[in-house]
């Protein structure tokens, strides 16, 4: 476990700036937090207790995200809607490689227009989140594991 | 708040009142009478519950079923309620077991849903127990009529079915059979969505193929999916399954049909092309079958994404829709790659499905709005018979004059 | 629950039977009669919509409506249901766009609701398309009866309706056209709530002057309105809409009517003063006027913040108030800024309207208590006449006496 | 969804049809006959309101009422619903008063619900004001009828109630007593759950007294209570009433009952062994007593734990538990904290009532499932006489010959 | 992006302190934290989004803060209740003038005596955060825009 | 207040533990956070506030923590559950013995097998937090306070 405050306070930053750009935007910048190999998935806990690797949303590179980021503004039909990330409970352990393994926990609101706000999903982050060249820290891997089975009808934006 | 019960009008079935998908007294029948009739629904697949012992839970209609495989390897489902005092023997989604034990009383079930034990039958030192004439044969878990065809397992409240086969009619299961077709599956994955809308606009959606090339605009931007793509809607004699067929073409004027579809790029470009590098795995040309099965099942095959889709109703309101995505087991690795990455397109959140969960919350409200007028339901003309193009909405067409006969309607 | 339906025993409106505001049956009644029915419905102010395209989504009793300005400028009122099958068409709360298109099968609809495109109607390549028949003409969006007095907008389902004018009547009108005097108007901002109770207690909250002077502490301590402050309760002939008028008192005997409050404090001063510097902008005295328009407006002028509440009743347990602020478009800078601290005394977080959204909850919990007891509306005696005072709850019973003849209880 | 009502065909209570668990008509009606008719329901212990003016708020099946202390120390039940327009006029869960005043326009009442006070009744300046033959005694808040025994505090509708003592009967009345000493009482805390399943579910649940020795590992384990300790089951002459009386043992045969017990763990040992270092309190043997007293209100006597469980339901799938722990006013340290320690076994986190609480939701989803079928309640065999044993389940058949009397079923 | 560790402990224990003072009370200190200028405002989004300057709350001055708290605590009927503040997501930027600029995620949890929690509202800070002359941080403007159009009957606390 | 950021994140570790280890699991290793005669208490704001003692759980030793995490993981019959936690808001002060009394707010999300994630209950903390031998902080004395008075059936886990 790191106890090094100037760290933490950065990698939390850069979880800010990934809960900022999907609730705030604009989704387009939120590629930009991700290495150009980066690996997005969001699965839920049943499937991985069974051994099922299927994802909800499943992104091999960065392109593969900035492909959903796209569908997301330009492509999908989607009733208008809003998402609120909490995100809470950090823990940082450094790996062999210097990469960094983060875990935390997350709650998302939603609120879709002319509705009121729900609570939409609670879940768990294990990543991977490394120091690139530009000095900045990106995700490397990024897993949203989704504690329920059941979606509340549509997932538009990344959790 | 009906007044007095509703009555559909009009002879056929080119229109449909709003009401069948609003009201309390249409949606109780329909759980008796399409989901608890003659029907067969779908349960799961076999390779979920690939060894003895192993277990599923899941819904007929809205009553909650244990699907198990037996001691024997075969396949039973039973009522998810306790015969002394009705809970939920399986509080679990999955698992694997050797019986049921209900924690109330522990009173214990085999496989089969026979009652094999209960603790204190004969009293506890001649104190207590049950009457002399308690037999447990007549107290098991209520065991369901079942079927399977390769590998997707059916089950029944009726126990004078038709065969599966017969049930399917030959179109139908020839189709059926080009997915499941008796090589040993694998799953890939489950997922699930509370839709908020009545269960039969999912089937609509899919009965109806020509929304495709005007709402999925992802579809059509890549060409999986094109109206004026050669294709046909089929029908079982009933009317109550269909399929939509499809073939994706090489090189398609991209203005004959597009241009009609609002916000078609012809431009655009992936920027990871893995997401759509689709290979041929099945002999016949179509690239795309979508196959509803009565009264619960969908089938999809698009791109290299196979899936089932099961309906759960939830009230006239809501809906689950559990989707379960699976391959074969001599899946090659490239395949099993290619099949995650293809079901990006599909569930809550794929490129394609999304658009329909969305329209689908829309659709149920837009009807809130005036239960008392219809649909009109006139793509293709008023009929039922098959077309070999999807420029139609027969097949809803054809849904509804086969739920007016089992409805009553 | 009912087993059977309710009837009201007496004959006046004195008495009102709790079950008014719980029975899901009088509330499925009110909604074909009172909101369905010969009325004119508020869904907003010209303002929110200034040029052609503009549009905002409402609701006229539970049925979502669009409100959308046309090309000329005229403003027409379309039912948001897709005349294919269904679906919202409107999806967003607003926004200006050239036509309607419903998303599912992009059938387009041009601003006053007619059918201008339907892909495919012809079909694809010689395939399917609509029947030769088939006459957009007959498959616009609903247009409802609209009619607009000095930017405010009302809609009706009914074809048949008496001009707005003689909808509210002289005494109505007269106090309609003080706030709305014809001067361009400029919107201030929205506010809205999910109130947890009957919609009618809305009404009787503003029908019902004088318990402003007991249960609003912040309103009497800082004089803004008191029982023995000048005034007077209108209703039109009808009964169905109805007038407070009052008049801030320069030196009142804090004592008098005041020693009745409970938690009256003479010697409150605000920190920050700015938030009641009130100024004169009415040419008549009045400094209060609360007019209610059945079925679901009321206009308020309270120091000088104007607004416009909506009622949209959602069930029989709660209802939607969607307050639109405004002002004028000559307001100069300062009064602008004033109209915005004013507003601290309205909406979900008012000094004032706080305590009565708290209250109603408390109302329809209390009414829940036991449905078969009834209100005593006895204040001010047991007619329905006009008062020249506030100590009266005649609004209620003339309310309740229209009320009664149009719901046939 | 039930078209035609409901008939409880076999004439014994050995079968129970799931559908009183589940059909809103039954659940309504059982408001009325069973919470709303003949029945002295427990409301809360006077230690709660020790003082005059003190006041708790509760409720009767889902009415809320107000239970106070009056000024000369006596109690007073009211309906929480204000004379003039029907708000809750007690918007807090407890608290001390002198007077209820409502909130609207002030009414206000005296601690035994007399109306006391109504502003402006003669007018402000001459306007206004209440009838002439306004009479402030016609409008008090309804007074329930309410009697009370060693501390305890029970309501009813009814004025025309049998005393309370010849409401329990001798036998209940003894046991009522044992706790209920007359001693003083001194209130440990309360804890409230909204349990997902029937309000009958919850006296099944201690009506069934040898679940316990199956379903609570816990109990069983540390030996709290076992099927073969020396115990008793013993109704009331109505069967409205029951309980049960168990006897710890020191030494039992460990593979006697436990043997048929899934989960038992003869090695366990505690490692804060605090928890159940329970000493003898009462001069008979008996080491746990649950009754159940018609229609809300269960007595536990569990170790050091003394607790009411007061039942509210809330619509046919749902109920409100309110426990009260308590203890007596000469408890020494060891004692409270002693009754601190044993509060772990109840509760919604108790060691013991957590596995109920699970249950009873597993058993109103079970009951979902099919609501036709029906329960079989033959433990111990088909009669509703008393039992020296537990290994019966004759309460639960008892209780529901005196519910079909009193539901006309 | 501050990545001053100690500097944004001292933001956050502002942040602790507004929910703090508004959870758990007194409301009466809460004004404290503002400076005598400050402006404090709660506005929806859909307001904000279309241009329209209306407050669901508007305080234009600590006076005015004053006056809220005091109506809160005294002049208001309410029916009792509790709300809690979980805030998360903070980001710092300084301002020429050496203000801070700081926003963060918050979600809104009521629970109304004798009834249970509920999801009240999510949302975000848009804030300016100055030190005074005593050397404390306070809020020089504090702007809650609340996601959700529709209140859930009454707002009686701040966000 | 504190603003040692280093002591600050090392208190927040300890939370996240605390929280990890009920949310992700093992049960059996969360009493090992707590002192040997730690109090462990979960209270209704209603019981706080009507001056009766009566905890939800109640521990007054790590052994009796042991107790109840055992019976969690063994002796309970419980539908299968997971719930999630998310902490904000820390307040830190030394107290003259030296040991840390810390505050924070909390919201903590159920979801049970088969059915959608829901806010199950919203609080506080006030807990007293130590340094032991061996360096590692602990709770000496753990309060959850239960905002509602009513729990959504059964409390399983603790808050
Ligand atoms: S209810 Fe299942 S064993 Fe008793
Ligand atoms: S439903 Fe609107 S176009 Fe088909
Ligand atoms: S409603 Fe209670 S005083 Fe008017
Ligand atoms: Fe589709
Ligand atoms: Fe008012
Ligand atoms: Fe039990």
């Amino acid at each position: 476990m790191s106890n090094d405050p100037g760290l933490m306070l950065e990698v939390q930053a850069l979880y800010t700036a990934y809960a900022d750009l999907i609730d705030e935007g604009p989704i387009s910048e939120w590629p930009s937090l991700f290495v150009e190999t980066a690996l997005y998935k969001i699965v839920t806990r049943e499937n991985l207790a069974r051994g099922w690797d299927l994802g909800l949303m499943l992104c091999e590179s960065r392109g593969g995200i900035e492909d959903r980021a796209y569908a997301i503004e330009h492509l999908s039909l989607t009733i208008p809607r809003r998402v609120r990330h909490l995100i809470s409970g950090f823990a940082l352990t450094t790996n062999a490689d210097g990469s960094f393994a983060v875990t935390a926990n997350f709650a998302v609101f939603e609120t879709i227009e002319g509705r009121v706000t729900t609570t939409f999903a609670s879940g768990r982050y294990r990543d991977i989140v490394v120091r690139e060249a530009d000095g900045k820290l990106r995700f490397k891997e990024k897993i949203s594991v989704c504690d329920a089975a059941t979606i509340n009808n549509s997932l538009v934006y990344p959790l | 708040m009906t007044v007095h019960p509703h009555k559909w009008e009009n002879s056929g079935t080119h229109r449909v009142p709003y009401w069948v998908y609003t009201d309390p007294e249409i949606y109780a029948r329909e759980l008796a009478a399409v989901f608890g009739g003659k029907s067969w629904n779908f349960v799961g697949l076999e390779a979920e519950i690939p060894n003895p012992g192993d277990y599923k839970r899941t819904a007929i209609g809205e009553s909650s079923v244990i699907v198990v495989r037996g001691k024997e390897g075969e396949i039973n489902v039973l009522k998810n309620q306790c015969a002394h005092r009705g809970l939920e023997v399986c509080r679990q989604d999955y698992g694997a077991t050797r019986a049921f034990q209900c924690p109330y009383h522990q009173w214990t079930y085999r496989l089969d849903g026979a009652l094999s034990g209960v603790p204190f039958a004969k009293g506890v030192g001649g104190h207590g127990g049950m009457p002399d004439d308690f037999d447990r044969k007549d107290h098991g878990l209520t065991k369901l009529n079942v079927t399977t065809r390769h590998g997707a397992i059916f089950a029944s409240y009726a126990q004078d079915m038709q065969p599966l086969e017969d049930y399917l009619g030959d179109k139908m299961l020839t189709l059926f059979d080009r997915v499941f077709n008796g090589k040993p599956l694998r799953i890939v994955g489950v997922s699930r969505q509370r839709i908020p809308s009545n269960w039969k606009l999912m089937f609509e959606n899919i009965k109806d193929p020509y929304h495709a090339s005007l709402l999925h605009v992802f579809l059509v931007t890549f060409g999986l999916f094109r109206v004026d793509n050669p294709s046909r809607t089929e029908m079982d004699s009933t009317g109550r399954h269909s399929a939509l067929v499809s073939r994706r073409s090489t090189n398609l004027d991209p203005n004959a049909a597009t241009q009609e579809m609002a916000s078609f790029r012809e431009k655009l470009e992936l920027k990871d092309p893995r997401l759509l590098d689709i290979v041929k795995e099945f002999s016949d040309p179509a690239t795309v079958v979508m196959q509803t099965i009565w009264p619960n099942l969908i089938v999809q095959q698009q791109a290299n994404t196979l899936a089932t889709r099961q309906i759960l109703p939830a009230g006239p309101d809501a809906f689950d829709l559990n989707w379960t995505f699976f391959g074969y087991e001599d899946d090659d690795d490239a395949m099993r790659t290619r099949r995650l990455r293809h079901a990006n397109l599909m569930g809550p959140a794929g490129f394609v499905s999304l658009d329909d969960s969305e329209v689908m919350d829309l659709a149920q409200r837009g009807i809130h709005v005036d239960p008392e007028q219809q649909a009109v339901v006139e793509m293709g003309g008023r009929g039922r018979e098959d077309h070999d193009h999807i420029v139609t909405e027969t097949a809803i067409r054809a849904f509804y004059g086969y739920y007016r006969e089992i409805m009553g309607l």
